[in-house]
């Protein structure tokens, strides 16, 4: 598992490539919130082109992202998750937070 | 598909690097039926929470040993036992409500036996407090070829 | 090299189609060690003609279990050991000797011994007629990083 | 594991792709038997470029098809093994049998 951030407009993209599980989700969790304690953007988009798997850990990372912005009422996007990590997310009513290839990592944050 | 009769069991310590381990092997041990790639996912997934149930809810702040079980019954159909030794459920019915978890730190979405039974054709759970939680389910795999 | 402790046991039935199904998991437990290509493959080797034997000669013409153990040591040495419940060896040294096979079909090099040895650090074998085998490796990686 | 055999002047070549164990090579050694016995060819070229793991086994395969084309004074060579699977054919003194990759498959059954 590896994390890369990008930093846009209000926005901090989190570009996650390889596993997720509760041990990996545990260390993309602490780079997260270190750079969420820094930068406190509006949006945080987790990037999940990349990811190879995911189980419902992931679910847990996008859930605790959402309570750590809460103080500054940030909101949390999920972009191009794979058919089956979309199944899991959508499992746990996160549905809503998905950003499909159509609308891009651009105009996420206006959103 | 192959008419295949085979069984594996394997114990692994409770380290949380080790459920990529658990999920490689029963990839592996899947592997020999010709499974699809969504499959594979499946028992992957299946595989992952509850490895992690041990290891984050059996065993907590300890490390203790996980026992996985898989046998191939009636050529198509897969058995996966996992079970730990561990603080065991006191609520079964409880704990697989969706969005139902008892972990502190908030990082759990308790949604392990959600996913479970959603990619598999059947999922037991039994559990003695103090003693430990086994689960077991069956994946029937599409009969192809 | 991160320095890991880790352990993991498990038991295949002897099926030639499980040869891969050993190799597989030997690889998914020494990755968290970060090994170079070679060393997985060297570990692979070994642990392919080893369960090779338990199923050739430890139980010929029968299924038998197979046990394998694995272990990390100092962070930084692989141990592996594979044992059979099977036939066993009336002469160790001479099974060792390269070239040397008891296989009927003329199919097998006699060089199973002579891979493990080569692609390994240590290599010891123990051996009860009628009983059965263990042979123990030990694998040093380099440490990296 | 697959084989897929090419036919040349008096030459028959096993092109490997996959892992050579023992289960495998069982299953080279009776589609390559069955080539055999109706080709009766000079030269059998094991083509190994698409070989991804061997072990002994691979050796033991070698060794049984020279023995099975004796009758005929047929002769076995192995195209392009990689690093390791060289290694173990030299543990076992098939190194004269090896073409490496300047020594193309076509000129090998006159060598
Ligand atoms: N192996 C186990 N040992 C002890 N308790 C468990 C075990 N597996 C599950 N549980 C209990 O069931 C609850 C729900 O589990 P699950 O649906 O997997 O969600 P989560 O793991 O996200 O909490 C857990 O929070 C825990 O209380
Ligand atoms: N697990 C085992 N059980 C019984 N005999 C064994 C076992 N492993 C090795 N041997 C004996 O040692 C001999 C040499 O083994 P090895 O060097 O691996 O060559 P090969 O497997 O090609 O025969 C075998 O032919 C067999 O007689």
């Amino acid at each position: 598992m590896s994390v890369e951030f990008e930093y846009g407009k209000s926005c901090l993209t989190a570009i996650l490539k390889g596993e997720i599980d509760h041990h990996s989700a545990a260390e993309i969790r602490i780079m997260t919130d270190g750079e969420l304690g820094r930068t406190m953007p509006g949006t945080l988009i987790f990037d999940m082109r990349g990811v190879t798997f995911m189980d419902s850990s992931g679910v847990g990372l996008v859930l605790g992202r959402l309570r750590e912005m809460q103080p500054w009422g940030g909101k949390v996007k999920i972009s191009e998750p794979s058919e089956r990590a979309e199944k899991i997310l959508r499992l746990s009513g996160l549905g809503n937070l998905i950003m499909k290839k159509a609308g891009t990592v651009r105009n996420a944050g206006s959103k | 598909m192959r008419e295949v009769n085979n069984y594996m069991k394997m114990t692994i310590a409770g380290y949380s690097r080790n459920e990529s381990l658990a999920r490689m092997c029963a990839a592996a041990f899947v592997a020999q039926l010709d499974p699809t790639v969504e499959e594979v996912s499946d028992i992957k997934a299946a595989v992952s929470e509850a490895v992690t149930n041990c290891i984050v809810h059996g065993y907590r702040d300890t490390i203790g040993d996980i026992d996985i079980r898989m046998k191939i019954l009636d050529g198509d159909t897969v058995y996966i036992k996992i079970s730990d030794k561990g603080a065991g459920i006191e609520d079964i019915a409880q704990a697989m409500q969706p969005m139902f978890t008892t972990s502190p730190d908030g990082e759990r979405a308790g949604l392990g036996f959600a996913v479970m039974q959603s990619f598999t054709d059947s999922l037991k759970v039994k559990s003695t407090p103090g003693r430990g939680t086994s689960v077991t389910m069956l994946k029937r795999l599409d009969r192809r070829g």
